[in-house]
């Protein structure tokens, strides 16, 4: 049924050709294994040099980006323009000792940072780089993303509880209940652009919107258009970015939930957070951008049509991943009350608004887009209506 | 995968989350024991909707499960929270006055 | 008319929803609230008008009827039946109640909008008047006495907030809890009623307990050594007792006036009270099967009597309207008793219209006589007096009702109450018990004739008694929403609305059969009849020529009597009508005398016999018997002697003894410890004793939640297990 | 109704796999190569350089039970919202759009009600409510 | 297969942490033990072809209720003037009431145990899914079509249930106003 990797893949020969050749050669069928193996390799490959690199040049980039910003130049030293800081970075958190404080509870400091990265990492599994190149397209998709991604509240939680510090506990009660609060709005603002689209998968999402702007959900029309800004300020609190870095404020709570984490498990910590900006990100440019759409549905059949897509689809996460890091060095940090203000008082009422405004927009005009409303109005009449 | 092995699983979880609530004397851990007995029976549902029915009511049913559950447990720790402001303790058996007095 | 879901249940879902959308907006706006209750009832009114006009004018026979019904809940399995149904009914009786009740309701509210326009609480008090307009209307429209009981208790609730409608008064407060627990007893008992027709014939349906009654279904069938039937008939009869404020549980309808004066009106006087006869009614067959009709018909007459003689003293204006009320309904369970049907019924209709009228005008004098030092409205008739001048319109409309009720010829209540009394005398020369209830009756009739003028000359005649209240009262003017209701209403207390001869029996007579509509009507159901009988599902459609009618489901309005019992019932009628007109002119002669020549005053009659005097100013004592002896000498102390109980022997000897007796235990077996046998069978004992024994008793006692949960859970597969053995 | 396959979800357990095999890998990473002396004041928890007094596991206000609270009731909201969102669009094709968006809409209406309490109630603000705590 | 893989893995997962819930004696860990519980669930949703049960199992216990447990427990979980700092109360039960728990486990082990016996008994228990058993479908939409159409009533129920929830626990957990008014 849905799209993704594999079923990509039965659309060659030389790989019915496979199957059927090890199938005869083993004696059994070998689809699964071969799915499992196709998986194991693309889930490695995506793991290990599309978003630890990503967790680590964020770092970079986020150092670079600033010092941009405030006319300084940045890391420069290890390799050209710094660029190699981040593996000195990496090499740097293995190295350094681990600690676990004193009274800490000791099972919950180890699974903290497991469960944020797994939260984290599982999403990936229907991240829509391209048509063909995405794991899987789930029917579920996006509401699978937002369910599994619950798991890094959690873990700040919980990061914030098991090492007995005040800080600590202080920082992971308030990122909890940010991550948390602020996953509604994110939800709802999904909900809207589901409703229009009418389906949950990946493909679905991006297949109904095209290449250029004005096919982007994004100028689908005026509710859509807000519902990305709620969503996109929804999004940078749930990854804890400023202006809604709270929980590791810095002036206040020394480093927030991860004040007593070292060496890998800050790593960890880290690695998830940036990861979890990235897929945020990556669900915004696919539900509001046309996500790996590209212009004039470039070399759609071809395989080099995958390359295209991935491209589109990276141009529009990158600059929205740069976005976010700008927000970061230009905006001050608000504060708690303004925090829970902003989500209950404004961005909640203006997305469950949208919900209705997208509703009403489908009911009224078919779910057809304010752009085609405008230049296509010969046809609207005919069929409006309704 | 036939239907037993699912039956015996929610069977297991049953009787755990009864053991919870019989051998615990914390509220939020017999609240927990609750939460097992629920999903015991939604999943149940969704099994029976698997193998015996060919409709997909059992999903609804274990639909609305979860959203009673939740319900539940929301309620259900506001009320711990409030007896714990006002008893300081989370013991059941401190929930045996009606006044506030003790 | 096509009966639907969409004709029908406006009538009833319109006041509700105005309670619903008054409730949340009377806060914001109370005229809007206000607005929104009168709309609806308005609106009702014209539905049930429809109604009316089409079982009336259009089909104008006494079997035509409408019956739907829905599931309400099925909790059938195998072998268990438990399937609830609720439904409507609508036959003559309750089409003509529908009209009243709407009409009524109507009137009132347009009075009320007058009446409560400088009130704190305006809006509040429209939305508590549609929630019972509402369930009255939906009492009416049930098919089945759950239904009506539990629009019966939400009555009961709207009367006991609009009783404590200025709760700020203690006395109100005091007259709404009084009001409510009085006809708790009642309900309580009707509870008990319907839960053992239920549990015998499996249904509380009015048409199954009729065909369960043909069926013989009631035959045989005991309940704490009395017959069912009767048992049933009484259980019910009690609700009446209670909501139509019949002897003994009538103390709570004089203090009910301590709310406001529409309220009065719609509640106490015209619609709710006589819910309890309009239950009575439904259920005669039943009762009439239980042969508690004699018993009735006394109840009725002595409620009627002795709820005259009260309002003879009554100084109040609003006291002597509410005894006279009681007084009335009396009267309706005086007809109920000796089998008038149509004629309770016909008093329940023209009592309903007249004393709603007088009600509304006594609101009017009220509203508009003022003591200008308290700032209180004025209600003592002895401060009135003269206002004929001042109030002219109010006393026309007041007239007229208080003709009706006195019993004058061409008046509606003389027309419904001269035929219940004419059915008692015709009953009485069969069986004697009903002596007691005619006699009592035709006296009452006199009574109410004289307090009736009384109140009317103390009120309107002669000079004025307090200058002051007087010199203050605006001369008024015809406004709508105050002397339009009363006239409108006063017009209805005509006889020739309800019966061709309005004058007594055949005096006077215009047209045919129709004329007499309500004698042709509204008959008793014969429960033979209804064995084949049909009812539809409630939808969206009317498929009604599919039901079978059955042949005719109600007795004949000539009572089916041979030719010598005819001629005996028409004496006695032409006989009570003649009676009851002497008796009512003398008590009027009487008041007239009184009053207005002063011919012997009546402070002499007082002063002569100042101990019945007495006795009548303190309303016979029940009050004082109900607070004094059974609540504080009898409830009261039955509480005190639980609490004791409780306390001193539960406590002292059931759980403390066990203590004791195990101590005890525990000393025997510790001498013989010491002395005879070895550790093990004391040791053994004392852990039987004291732990086992003891511990688990306090176990039991103590709230401990887990203890509730193993009881559950075993219970629970103790339940299981039976069905997996089944 | 679409058929798919139950091997659509080997991703996810493989990426789960993976991501505890690079967690549980770096932790032996760093088990082997970080070094291990740790002293008594380096395994306290870090105020500033002060000893910390007593456990920071202590009570805390209840105002975050509360977001916690409207956070569920609307997470089940969008819950029960999802499956109906997605099949608006079909219902709109089919013709009976008006039924889902009155059914929607009533649903929706309910629940901003309750949140419309808790805003007039105040529940969904910080600083009051700490106020409130405050003053007693 | 894969399908057996992940059964066995997401039942092993159910089991080994609801036992868990039941054994460890701290109030955190047994919510960690029942976090790990609704996890392997959702797998078996998953099993059983539930992908949309198994989301909202994830979304609704794992994001919300362990969340609102989590804040409970640090919300009663001790009392500041003991400093115990633990949540090693001795509310988690004795020997005594884990006795009672076993027993009474035991009797409806064996109750629902006779049920089963008698349910496998006929031939329930190896009744299969009538396609191939790796095979699902999508179920999202006619969840959908039928929150809308036949269960519409218990959907719209939900909300007022919620609203009941909502105003009910907002009200119970509200801190308490100032005792003069």
């Amino acid at each position: 049924m849905n799209g993704g990797l594999i079923p990509y893949l039965s659309g060659f020969d030389w790989f019915n050709q496979t199957i059927k050749s090890t199938s005869a050669f083993l004696s059994f069928d070998t689809t699964s294994l071969l799915s499992f193996l196709i998986y194991a390799v693309f889930a490695s490959l995506l793991v290990f040099l599309v978003l630890m690199p990503i967790g680590g040049l964020g770092t970079y980039a986020e150092r670079k980006i600033s010092a941009d910003l405030q006319a300084r130049i940045g890391p420069n030293r290890v390799g050209p323009y710094g660029i190699l800081q981040f593996l000195a970075d990496g090499i740097k958190m293995v190295l350094k000792e681990d600690i676990v404080p004193v009274g800490a509870d000791r099972f919950v400091f180890y699974l903290a940072p497991l469960l944020a990265m797994v939260g984290v990492f599982m999403t990936v599994a229907v991240l829509p780089l391209s048509s063909g190149l995405t794991m899987v397209h789930l029917d579920i998709g996006v509401f699978y993303l937002l369910a599994v991604s619950s798991l890094v509240g959690i873990a700040v939680f919980l990061g914030g509880y098991a090492p007995n510090s005040k800080w600590s506990l202080l920082g992971g009660m308030r990122g909890a209940s940010q991550i948390i609060s602020y996953e509604i709005p994110v939800v709802i603002s999904v909900l809207a652009i589901v409703l229009l689209s009418g389906g949950m998968s990946f493909d679905v999402l991006v297949g109904s919107q095209g290449g250029l702007p004005h096919r982007w959900f994004l100028f689908h029309n005026p509710f859509t258009f807000l519902a990305f800004f709620v969503y996109f300020v929804g999004a940078l609190a749930e990854a804890n970015r400023a202006p809604f870095d709270l929980p590791e404020a810095e002036s206040e709570l020394v480093s927030g939930y991860h004040t007593e984490y070292t060496g890998m498990r800050f790593a960890f910590f880290a690695l998830a957070e940036y990861v979890e900006v990235f897929v945020l990100c990556a669900v915004a440019a696919a539900l509001f951008l046309g996500g790996y759409n590209v212009p004039g549905e470039l070399l759609k059949d071809h395989p080099l049509g995958q390359l295209l897509q991935l491209g589109a689809f990276f141009t529009k996460t990158l600059i929205l991943y740069y976005v976010v890091i700008w927000v970061r060095w230009t905006l001050p940090r608000i504060r708690v009350d303004q925090l829970m203000t902003i989500c209950w008082k404004y961005l909640t009422p203006i997305a469950l608004f949208n919900l209705v405004g997208c509703a009403l927009w489908m009911y009224c005009f078919d779910g057809k887009s304010i752009v085609s409303l405008l230049f296509e109005s010969g046809v609207g009449a005919a069929s409006g209506g309704h | 995968m036939g239907l037993a092995p699912y039956l015996i699983i929610s069977m297991i979880l049953f009787i755990l989350g009864i053991v919870v609530m019989m051998a615990r004397k914390n509220i939020i851990a017999i609240l927990l024991g609750i939460e097992l007995i629920l999903n015991a029976s939604a999943l149940n549902f969704v099994a029976y909707s698997r193998f015996l029915t060919n409709n997909i009511d059992g999903h609804i049913f274990s639909l609305f499960i979860i959203v009673v559950a939740a319900a539940e447990a929301a309620v259900g720790l506001a009320i711990v929270i409030r007896f714990f402001q006002v008893r300081k303790s989370i013991h059941i058996d401190e929930a045996v006055w009606l006044n506030d007095e003790v | 008319m096509e009966y639907t879901i969409f004709t029908i249940l406006p009538i009833f879902l319109l006041p509700f929803l105005a309670f619903v959308l008054g409730s949340f907006i009377v806060k914001r706006s109370e005229k809007l609230a206000m607005a929104i209750s009168t709309v609806s009832i308005f609106v009702s009114f014209l539905f049930s008008a429809k109604i009316f006009s089409d079982f009336i004018f259009s089909q104008f026979s006494k079997d035509y009827y409408i019956h739907k019904y829905f599931n309400w809940f099925d909790l059938s399995s195998q072998g268990l039946e438990f399937s609830v149904d609720l439904g409507i009914y609508i036959d003559n009786m309750a089409a003509v109640m529908l009209l009243m009740v709407t009409g009524v309701a109507t009137l009132i509210h347009v009075f009320s909008i007058w009446y409560m326009a400088d009130d704190k609480k305006y809006g509040k008090f429209f939305v508590y008047l549609s929630l019972f307009t509402s369930a009255m209307i939906g009492l009416v429209l049930s098919d089945n006495l759950l239904s009506l009981f539990i629009f019966w208790e939400i009555m009961g609730f709207c009367s006991y907030s609009l009783i404590g409608f200025y709760h700020e008064k203690e006395k109100a407060g005091e007259a709404s809890l009084k009001a409510f627990m009085t006809t708790r007893v009642g309900d309580v008992i009707f509870l008990l009623g319907i839960v053992a027709i239920w549990g015998v014939i499996g249904t509380v349906n009015y048409v199954d307990i009729y065909s369960a009654i043909a069926n013989g279904v009631f035959e045989g069938k005991m309940v704490l050594g009395i017959s069912l039937a009767t048992f049933a008939g009484f259980c019910i009869f009690a609700g009446t007792v209670g909501k139509s404020a019949q002897f003994p549980l009538q103390v709570w309808l004089p203090d009910a006036m301590m709310g406001p004066t529409p309220c009065s009106a719609l509640i106490h006087a015209a619609t709710m009270v006589a819910a309890g006869v309009y239950l009575s009614l439904r259920m005669y067959p039943l009762m009439e099967l239980g042969g508690i009709t004699p018993f009735i018909a006394c109840v009725g007459g002595l409620t009627a009597f002795g709820a005259a003689t009260i309002a003879l003293v009554q100084t109040d204006l609003k006291a002597v309207l509410a005894y006279s009320t009681i007084s009335q309904l009396g009267y309706m369970v005086l007809g109920v008793g000796v089998g008038a049907y149509n004629a309770a019924f016909m008093h329940l209709i023209t009592h309903a219209i007249f004393k709603a009228c007088l009600f509304l005008s006594a609101g009017s004098v009220i509203h508009s006589l003022h003591d200008h030092q308290t700032h209180d409205h004025v209600q003592e008739m002895p401060r009135m007096g003269g206002l004929k001048t001042k109030l002219p319109l109010t006393f026309l409309a007041m007239m007229a009702c208080t003709l009706a009720i006195s019993g004058v010829p061409l008046f509606s209540g003389f027309v419904s109450k001269d035929r219940i009394l004419g059915d008692a005398l015709y009953m009485a020369m069969t069986n004697k018990v009903y002596w007691v209830a005619y006699l009592l009756g035709a006296l009452g009739a006199g009574l109410t004739a004289f307090y009736m003028f009384r109140m009317m000359f103390l009120t309107f005649f002669g000079a004025p008694r307090d200058e002051d209240v007087y010199k203050h009262c605006h001369k008024e003017s015809l406004k709508w929403n105050r002397n339009v209701p009363l006239l409108l209403l006063s017009i209805f207390t005509l006889g020739i609305f309800f019966s061709g001869s309005p004058s007594g029996q055949g005096i006077v007579k215009f047209g045919g059969e129709k004329y007499e509509w309500f004698k042709v009507l509204m008959v008793k159901p014969i429960p033979k009849n209804f064995t084949t009988y049909s009812k539809e599902k409630l939808s969206t459609q009317d498929n009604r020529d599919k039901i079978l009618w059955p042949k005719s489901s109600y007795e004949s309005h000539d009572y089916g009597l041979n030719e010598e019992d005819e001629h005996r019932l028409h004496t006695a009628h032409i006989i009570s009508a003649i009676a009851s007109v002497v008796i009512a002119s003398i008590g009027i002669l009487i008041a007239f005398l009184m009053y207005i020549r002063q011919s012997f005053s009546s402070e002499r009659i007082i002063s002569r016999a100042a101990k019945f005097y007495k006795i009548l100013v303190n309303k016979y004592y029940m009050d004082h018997f109900y607070i004094k002896i059974v609540i504080r000498r009898g409830l009261l102390k039955f509480n005190r002697l639980l609490a004791n109980f409780d306390l001193g022997i539960y406590d002292r000897y059931a759980i403390d003894g066990w203590e004791h007796i195990s101590r005890y235990c525990y000393r025997i077996a510790d001498f013989f410890d010491r002395y005879a046998v070895d550790k093990i069978g004391v040791d053994g004992f004392g852990f039987v004793i004291k732990d086992v024994l003891n511990k688990g008793l306090r176990f039991l006692l103590a709230g401990k939640v887990q203890f509730y949960f193993i009881v559950l859970f075993l219970v629970l597969a103790f339940y299981m297990f039976r069905i997996s053995t089944a | 109704m679409s058929v798919y396959s139950i091997d659509v979800f080997m991703p996810v357990l493989i990426l789960i796999a993976l991501t505890v095999g690079v967690v549980l890998g770096g932790h032996f990473l760093s088990v082997f190569l970080a070094p291990k002396k740790s002293s008594k004041f380096q395994t306290t928890p870090y105020e500033c350089g002060e000893l910390p007094v007593g456990m920071a596991w202590s009570m805390f206000n209840v105002r975050f039970y509360v977001v916690g609270l409207i956070f569920i009731i609307f997470d089940v909201e969008s819950v029960l919202m999802f499956p109906v969102v997605s099949v608006f669009k079909s219902f709109n094709d089919m013709g009976r759009g008006g039924l889902a968006l009155i059914e929607v809409l009533i649903f929706m209406l309910i629940l901003i009600s309750g949140m419309a309490y808790c805003w007039r109630k105040g529940d969904l603000d910080w600083v009051k409510s700490y106020k409130r705590k405050q003053v007693e | 297969m894969f399908l057996t893989v992940l059964f066995f893995l997401s039942a092993t997962l159910t089991i080994a942490s609801g036992i868990m819930v039941v054994v460890v004696r701290n109030l955190m860990h047994s919510c960690m033990a029942l976090l790990g519980c609704f996890i392997g669930v959702a797998g078996l949703y998953v099993t059983l072809g539930a992908n949309f049960i198994a989301a909202v199992q994830f979304m609704v216990y794992v994001g919300g209720v362990i969340i609102l447990m989590l804040f409970a427990i640090m919300l009663t979980g001790n009392k500041p003037e003991e400093k115990v700092g633990s949540f090693l109360l001795p509310a988690m039960g004795n020997r005594r009431t884990l006795t009672w728990g076993l027993i009474t486990a035991l009797v409806f082990f064996l109750s629902v145990g006779k049920i089963l016996l008698g349910m496998f008994g006929i031939g329930l228990g190896k009744k299969t899914a009538p396609t191939d058993p790796s095979l699902f479908e999508s179920t999202v939409d006619e969840i959908g079509t039928l929150l809308l159409t036949d269960h519409v009533l218990a959907f719209e129920m939900s909300s007022v249930l919620l609203l009941g929830a909502l105003i009910g626990a907002a009200i119970i957990a509200r801190p308490e106003t100032s005792k003069e008014k």
